[in-house]
């Protein structure tokens, strides 16, 4: 990877990546607050620190892809490309959510966009994802399907039936792991006999690499060069994201498990400030820049909150809308 | 309409009407395949898929390895990306192990991306017991499943039903469950000349009469329909209702019929305890209990995990000579008085 | 007996009840150990078994990967070789990717060997709505695992059965779960002095009254016993029954109370159709038909997966407000006549 | 393996080998024509052309040690030695038989002999086998638990979550796969991406390895050295036990998914011709010596089926028992 990430990188391109890491960031530690002010409610799992895999990720996809994602998604769905103003007011369950506030932070939903979600069963978006795949199989598309999951997730039979199945039916999958070392108190290696995530790939056989997460062009890379190889010959890749979260697993988490040192450590290596750091040396950024990047990021999530602070509640006489179809397929 | 002499119409098995509905559905509908676990080279494990893998191909009538979680969660996957799948799970007692894509993908997509996601996949699976399976495969879980918002719920046990409840439920837009009891793949009979589809959500009187309803669905109908002629030998009149689907009720059907007969025996072969039959009662007592002559009696399954031996399997079962005795006291009246 | 001031018994949460109970039965007997996710180093995703690890070691607080099938049929197959696991699934959420094993294994060894085997197994689990945790978080299941003949299924909702529930459990030869409601681990309460152990068979009734029975059980108690000091205000008095035991359900008090009072309202948290308040009032047909006064009344969950926002949510489930207004129905005898 | 199936025989364990290779053999063969007279109803699976993988792992297994099987184990639970008559009557129902005739022929079950069936769920024993190994882990005992299942297992997800929960907590778990090649009408190859099973046991950290399962001495030998290195070391290994199934999957089971040459091959390798072949060339087994050994197997399958048919039913007013345990724990 190390040298790919090295090569020539633009201006606009550097900025652009940093950007979209500082609008999740900011959006994410506006969620933090809001929390406390109970303005947000249920679980919230914060991406802080993995922004990287996020951005690297979508900006090396097409919008015809699909993507399955996790619990700890607002990072995905913000850069797929779904409004901050839609995610924040389904954060407050309003109507003008994106999911009409129905799914909340876990089920963030946009069908246009092809973001089929938010799912808080750990490891339960593998086999959607490899049935988007298998649909595309069918329909001669070139679409393939992101699909992300936590380290936690590789315990799980869904982990191994789904890789099994990918690979047998030669499925146009990309496995992207997002592995931040944890499963809310349990360490990687606590909870794997082997550690490697990407070796676990292989006897499926399934071509398998690990990335530094951290490293958002790294990231872009090698999403970019699985997506090629995916389209190419068909047949799924994975990628393990090596990552950290730099907050609680939840808002509910007393982080008895690890170490301050341990988080410290990781935030040196975080993918907002290396990147910065980066550009900077390079020549290909100023203090002025960032600072301008930071303050509309900011301002992006304030009209986010006025938003979803001004938008309509559903009616209560609409509960019971949605469970099933209200339109024949 | 005048019906022609049935010598007319050839006697199939359900089990050829179960292939036929698919045959067509595929014919008819290029979004439409089937996947589960030997559907194609072995054909089926009731034989339902045999020779659709030659019509079809391997990419159509694909046989899944054992996983019944991911392929069920691919179905669902396939379902949202614009196909219209036919997921066999073997039989329902494998089922479990897909629970969680069913209750937490399947049932709530829709309504948890607020109407923005629909999964029409449609899983059909074996049923029942009275073949000797012993514990493990011997489940009735299909009233069970009828729990569950977000899912249809529907047991064809006619041949009209076996040839056209499948398209149905390829038609409707939500995740629909067909359960096909065991015991039904080898009967007889013929297709109704004229009917060429059926719906998924209404009863069915299958048998009319006044003095009592015998409610039931799926395999025991057939021992309903017994039991009522039965009973007809000392006049008394069972009317047989057919529920056919099982998540929605068809509630009307269900009061219309008992307000008539002001009795009824609800018969499913679950477990007594949590039955589908415990909740129908419910729904009568909710909306005819001043209607009622006598308590609502059910026949259900003894609570036992299924025993192998026949002697004490059939003992565990649904008979028809126990809803007989049960529609003699129903109807001396002399219920829990 | 007389009793002293309360002050003399010291406050403690539901959450320090169980974690008192699990110390007690893990001190008494070596063959007790605490298997699931995070419940070591965590502490417990509801702080349940904090403090357990440093006084048990990880040998016995046995923190395990995101494997419910395996971690499950772990503690099935440790039962079966000797020792009493007590294996915490999170939340009711997750079990479904175990079911299998409850279901299937659990349920069904000591049927299926003749009686040669038990599995003396206990399973915790989470269960309940109401802390906006959205559609796949928020089920109340205990009702459908109450279907399995081969488990036993209780639900403590006081601070004692919180306390001495487990220690019942686990002297049971056979598998147990205890649905514990999310949103009691933070109630507090004081132990009654003098109790010691409690059964895992019997309901209790919590509020004796003479006008009308509100059957429930877990979260839903509370709730109950706020609609009865509000009916009580209009001169009704609401006889609560906690069932405490979901299977087997305590037929017999039951019938008692409704006997008494000829008006019943069965509460659970379930979804209505299939719900617990189904097999409840079914059996209150079935023993006591010509003693009802009017027809049974259940109040349950809304039939949709749970809805994230906190008005929609309070709209899908049980409320007080919602037992008082059936309750005045029933009275008011005005059922579905 | 071959030079360990090479080493010196003597004339008594040949012929003890081979004694239960017959006795499963005419077992497995009286029990077809039963099914056929309607004697034995329901699901009946049999182990024809495996008997060498039950009767060398049971060999190198000791009483202590508990055994976990699926619904094909008349094989198994004859070798762990469970009376032919009180399997026999098991299979007619009775309630002389090893379960009271409750399970039938995939739910056999002997306490005494830690015999814990007989499971009709495919990969439903592994989770079940890892807690009998973790109770015996907590207990300090040093016995170890045997876990039989099938290549079609292996894609379940149990598979996968069992073996890493075996492997992170060092368990004494003996997986013994049986590769015979298919699962009911599915090949390996149409249900593995990968269809090397032993290698899929590394990235557990566990040491596997693939056995002839045609050959008892290997079977033998492999299983009496991984019980002896679990026993030593603790932790898990996985034996890969190649063998083939001479009959149909089941008596329903019209074998379109193979041909007869695949068979007669196979057959051609089974492990009672290549035994005895091998015996009578190594001059340690007559033709007279073999024939008393079959005629001693039938006889006893004869006397079996008496004992069955004699057997008195389990009272149908007892049909409820054993739901609930009779007695406290
Ligand atoms: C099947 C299942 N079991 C347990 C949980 C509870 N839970 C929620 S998140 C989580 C940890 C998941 O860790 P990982 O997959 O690494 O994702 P991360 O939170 O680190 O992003 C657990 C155990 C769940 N949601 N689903
Ligand atoms: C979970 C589950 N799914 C499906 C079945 C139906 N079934 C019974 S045996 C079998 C094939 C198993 O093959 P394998 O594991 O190789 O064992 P073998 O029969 O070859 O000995 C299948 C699919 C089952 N019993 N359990
Ligand atoms: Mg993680
Ligand atoms: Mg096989």
């Amino acid at each position: 990877m190390k040298q790919d990430a090295d090569t020539a990188v633009t201006r606009e391109h550097g900025l652009d990546l940093l950007r979209e890491m500082l609008r999740i960031r900011a959006f994410e530690d506006r969620c933090y607050q809001l929390y406390g002010e109970m303005k947000i409610r249920g679980f919230l799992h914060l991406y802080n620190g993995e922004e990287a895999v996020a951005v690297g990720a979508m900006r090396a996809l097409s919008p015809a892809d699909a993507v399955v994602s996790t619990y700890r998604e607002h990072g995905h769905a913000i850069a797929r490309g779904i409004s901050m103003s839609s995610v924040m007011a389904e954060l407050y369950g309003k109507q003008t959510g994106c999911s009409r506030g129905r799914g909340g932070s876990m089920h963030l939903f946009d069908a246009a966009k092809r973001f089929y979600g938010g799912n808080a069963i750990v490891a339960g978006g593998l086999p959607i994802a490899v049935g988007l795949a298998l649909a595309a199989r069918l329909r001669h598309e070139s679409a393939i399907t992101a699909c992300f999951f936590g380290d936690g997730a590789v315990a799980e039979g869904e982990f191994h039936e789904s890789l099994n199945l990918a690979s047998l039916w030669k499925l146009p999958v990309l496995f992207l792991c997002e592995n931040n070392l944890y499963a809310m108190g349990t360490a990687l290696e606590r909870a794997q006999a082997e550690t490697d995530i990407s070796a676990k790939a292989r006897p499926y056989g399934i071509e398998a690499a690990a990335v530094d997460g951290m490293d958002v062009f790294a990231v872009e890379q090698a999403v970019g060069r699985a997506a090629e190889k995916i389209r190419r010959d068909g047949g799924p890749v994975l990628l393990e994201m090596r990552t950290y979260r730099f907050r609680a697993h939840s808002m509910f988490d007393p982080q008895l498990y690890r170490d301050k040192a341990e988080i410290e450590a990781w935030q040196k290596k975080g993918p907002i400030i290396t990147l910065t750091r980066r550009l900077k040396a390079q020549g290909l950024m100023t203090e002025g820049d960032y600072q301008r990047l930071e303050r509309d990021a900011r301002a992006e999530v304030e009209a986010a909150v006025r938003f979803a602070e001004e938008s309509p509640w559903e009616a209560v006489s609409d509960l019971e809308r949605f469970v099933y179809a209200e339109h024949a397929s | 309409m005048p019906s022609t002499p049935p010598e007319s119409r050839p006697v199939i098995t359900y089990r050829d009407a179960v292939r036929e509905a698919t045959r067509g559905a595929m014919q008819a509908d290029p979004r439409v395949f089937l996947m589960g676990e030997d559907v194609g080279r072995y054909g089926g494990s009731y034989a339902v898929s045999k020779g659709l893998l030659e019509e079809f191909g391997p990419e159509r009538i694909r046989d899944a390895p054992l996983s019944e979680s991911a392929f069920v969660g691919a179905g669902i996957g396939a379902a949202l990306g614009g196909m219209r799948p036919i997921v066999e799970i073997m039989t329902v007692n494998f089922s479990l192990l897909a629970l969680d894509q069913i209750l937490n993908n399947a049932a709530t997509l829709s309504h948890m991306s607020g109407g923005q996601l629909n999964v029409p996949v449609v899983i059909r699976l074996a049923t029942g017991a009275g073949r000797q399976l012993a514990a493990q495969h011997s489940h009735s879980l299909e009233g069970w499943y009828a729990h569950i918002p977000g899912l249809r719920i529907a047991a064809p046990a006619t041949i009209d039903d076996a040839r056209f409840m499948l398209g149905a439920a390829l038609a409707s837009p939500d995740p629909v469950l067909l359960f096909e009891h065991l015991y039904l793949y080898n009967m007889e009979g013929q297709l109704t000349r004229g009917v060429e589809r059926v719906d998924l959500d209404h009863a069915a009187v299958r048998r009319p009469g006044r003095d009592v309803t015998l409610i039931t669905y799926g395999g025991s109908l057939h021992k309903c329909l017994t039991a009522a002629a039965d009973l007809a030998k000392d006049g008394i009149e069972a009317e047989v209702l057919d529920l056919r689907s099982l998540r929605p009720l068809d509630d009307a059907a269900i009061i219309a019929s008992v307000r008539r007969t002001r009795r009824a025996i609800v018969v499913d072969e679950g477990w007594r305890s949590g039955s589908l039959a415990a909740e129908v009662t419910t729904r009568i007592v909710e909306q005819a209990f001043y209607d009622l002559d006598a308590p609502v009696a059910r026949v259900c399954t003894a609570e036992v995990p299924i025993p192998y031996p026949k002697h004490l399997e059939d003992a565990a079962l649904p008979s028809p000579a126990r809803f007989v005795s049960a529609a003699r006291v129903v109807i001396a009246g002399t219920g829990a008085r």
